[in-house]
């Protein structure tokens, strides 16, 4: 058995989600998905491009905060990562408040560019480590960005899955609901069941399979160069996860 | 002409209260020596906008009672975890908060810096971002047929305060790669920075250093801070210091150990300048 | 991942007929020998827009027959005078001209590189160029009254083709202040850039350079062309060829004299590369 | 009396406009308004900030072709110069085409930025050497840029003054014309009604004054420094005016 943490299970099936792909981006406050596109880029043998905002010794954007934004409206950014303080089962996120949002019961920090990026960038991928029915719920109480739009909306972009510590869940867009795709290591359905406070579905005629857990290989590399870049931007988690600096 | 001032408290005295003013994400240059010169002078009602996030700079702001609104797509201490006086301000409704998101924040400046009176932009359609703000339209895009896009009205800062490496005495401000600065200036009616040095040569005259050079031409006035933007960083040439941030969020939990930080931080301008 | 190529010969046969073709005004680096080499491979219909204006590199194509359409705010060969052969094919009709505006192309490329289908610009109601364009609009600023703005259609070109005087291997191209060529690569499909050298080191990890430069993320294939912007210039490097240039304009008064000019300085590729 | 060429004239003309303003751009193709701006510049003891397009060894701007645009229509740029192939009494230029524009008996580069600068920056100079009744038409035969705006046209700018070989015109906004304003040493009035297409005001109640040409001082400026710096954009002009580099 993989001795892998669960970040390093939710690396490596994130990273998986990126195969054959041009370029990704990733936001801040995203350890695990930075972590898991330079798993990507490593295994690609550098035909994935990764943009790491916050990376100041290589940047990867040299025209300010906004060439994130127009990179991805000129279709040039293949897949991001979002997180949720909630995240519900129509793929809605909230990253702001819990309860009414002007009396909110807890306050977080905003919601960045999600609204812009979740609608543009085709491959979105939702990641929140803390799966339960406090973070997976049926509505979340602010729509940080919405995660599907009337067909008049211009859409090119959408949720594709969400990894938790759990699970992976993929997106489906015609029934406008999640589909449990594969289990980490010692969970089970009924756990899942119990965990989400959303309805999803579970294909009937097959057995939910583990999610595979990163090799002594890709390990190898998690807790090498890609722990080594990704230290420089995220030191706290580096050393959580890696050790010291 | 930039006027040459001596040392960020000048810059302070220069911001008015009630100032709509745009500071810089911390990725880039913050001027730290700035705001706590604000917040010595006792700034009132401070209407803060981020380009497009911000944390620290906010925070002691916020936390020292100089804000009156805050227009943000986030704002954050980053691994230091959520801000505490922004977090206490917002559920006391001492502060009100205009919730945006990054690229609406930067498509606003742009149509400031462009002189027009407002940007189109995809995406937010849906958002309660968007439900939320009724400054923001939603119209046809005249060149479309049922395609609703949302029109931003611009955004015109009274004052930008930025943190950079160098300027020269033309008033140049090198500022790199960290563009939104570039922007910030362009957009608003005043722009004040904070420098580590004033090199002796003419950063436009350089073909090295003036790509990454804001003319004088938008910047009101410098003052030199060494270490200005600590405990933030600035690239290339020192850290964000992690440590004393950790500090800061624990002290910052309560009011009063916020007031107990800023006396021994902020207050005393020897102790950080 | 961009594309090494051996020379602007390869770069043109890249570029396909009628395409809509950006490029750069006289004041920033022009690719000349890329110019040269579409003329050589005989390129049919190109759609030419100059980013905003251009001279040397328009006529040219135009002599040589490869224009179908020009967009643009301004043809001249600037000292040297009118453009003669532009100026002979819209008198013959050869062409069709759109004329337009700086501005306005600009920020039609500014639309572009936003991603958003159009976008409002101040000035040009009452101009023959807005009246004569069924591609732009007037419509209201909805935040205003009664105050009509013209909005622009985005353009995309499917090319843009540039000249810098540095490149790398991982096709980082260092533009300096010449930041046109930045929003022609945001806004194109495809950027190709012939180049002085290309140097060892990577131009985005020098926070010298970095800030001059596009990442190659938008660049689709560069090639080295030594003198690449002859008989234009390249900031720093060389100078604009003068009496070239006098040359040319008092050769190609007629079609005759353009075909003797492109015979000697064109077709020969060794004569000017 | 002064060996002023016409030129210089000019400049000093344009240069006394200049007094008290904080920031003038120059475009393209204006070695007569860049000489004049120059002139300013030194006699405001650098008060005045000029920024000049094309001169590539000092910028004056960082942002690409779109920052002169930008700039101007963020109020920092207080004047602005524009030439013409025909001028008309209303103001309106025409750098475009003579006759037909779809069937030119001549064509001309083209508008550039005046179509917007025009509109944006409050003192537009004109500028035309050539003064006869070929340039100074009763109306234009393409519009590039109009001279007025119906009310509820957003225009900040507009017309201040056109200079020309002959003379001086100031622009009266509200009746809609130029006004006579000095003549340039030998001409006179009657020289000047002979040779303009259009209609202008002529003060009644007093003579006009001659165009202050250039004194020995502003001579110096003109072809020491003023030349040294024009002639890095203009060689050919400077060349013609002040000899060889």
């Amino acid at each position: 058995m993989s001795d892998a943490r669960t970040e390093e299970i939710m690396i490596a099936a994130i990273a998986r989600m990126l195969s054959g792909l041009s370029h990704v981006t990733v936001g801040i406050s995203s350890p695990i998905p930075g972590s898991a596109a330079l798993l990507a880029r490593e295994l690609s043998r550098g035909a994935l491009r990764v943009s790491m905002l916050g990376r100041t010794s290589s940047p990867s954007f040299t025209d300010g905060g906004r060439e994130l934004f127009d990179c991805a409206a000129q279709g040039r950014i293949d897949a991001f990562f979002l997180g949720g303080v909630q995240i519900d089962g129509q793929a809605n996120i909230n990253l702001v408040s819990i309860g009414d949002p002007d009396r909110p019961k807890a306050r977080f920090p905003g919601s960045f560019g999600s609204a812009y990026l979740y609608m543009i960038v085709p491959r979105v991928i939702l990641f929140r480590q803390e799966h339960s029915p406090r973070t997976l719920v049926p509505k979340v109480d602010y729509i940080s960005a919405p995660g599907v739009s009337a067909p008049n909306i211009y859409r090119p972009g959408g949720p594709y899955a969400l990894v938790t510590g759990r699970c992976v869940f993929y997106f489906i867009k015609e029934n406008e609901c999640f589909r449990l795709k594969s289990l980490h290591p010692g969970q089970s359905v009924a756990d899942i069941r119990r965990e989400t406070g959303f309805v999803f579905e579970i294909p009937e005629t097959e057995a939910i399979p583990e999610t595979e857990a990163p090799g002594a290989e890709w390990l190898k590399l998690i807790r090498g160069p890609v722990g080594d870049e990704i230290r420089e931007i995220y030191p706290d988690f580096a050393a959580r996860m890696f050790g010291g600096a | 002409m930039t006027e040459i001032l001596d040392s960020a408290q000048d810059i302070a005295t220069q911001i008015p209260d009630g100032a709509l003013l745009a500071l810089p994400p911390e990725y880039a240059p913050c001027s730290m020596a700035g705001i706590r010169a604000l917040v010595r002078r006792g700034a009132r009602d401070l209407r803060l906008l981020s380009v497009p996030q911000f944390g620290f700079q906010a925070e002691l702001l916020i936390g020292a009672g100089c804000v009156a609104e805050v227009e943000s797509a986030g704002v954050t201490l980053g691994e230091q975890g959520l801000a505490p006086r922004f977090t206490d301000a917002i559920k006391k409704r001492k502060i009100i908060m205009r919730d945006s998101t990054c690229p609406a924040i930067h498509a606003a400046l742009q149509a400031s810096e462009k002189g027009i009176p407002f940007m189109p932009l995809r995406g937010l359609i849906g958002s309660d971002i968007l439900a939320r703000r009724d400054d923001w339209l939603i119209a046809g895009n005249p060149f479309g047929d049922n395609d609703p896009i949302v029109h931003l009205p611009a955004i015109r800062p009274d004052v930008s305060l930025i943190h950079a490496a160098r300027a020269d005495a033309n008033g140049n401000v090198w500022i790199g790669v960290s563009r939104e600065a570039m922007l910030m200036a362009h957009a608003s009616a005043a722009t004040y920075a904070t420098v580590e040095e004033i090199v002796e040569f003419d950063l436009l005259l350089d073909p090295q250093t003036a790509p990454g050079t804001i003319p004088g031409l938008y910047i009101t006035a410098i003052a030199r801070a060494q270490k200005g933007a600590w405990p933030l960083g600035v690239p290339h040439l020192y850290e964000r210091d992690h440590e004393h941030l950790a500090l800061y969020a624990q002290m910052a939990r309560s009011q009063d150990g916020f007031d107990a930080y800023t006396d021994q931080w902020v207050m005393q301008r020897t102790a950080a300048e």
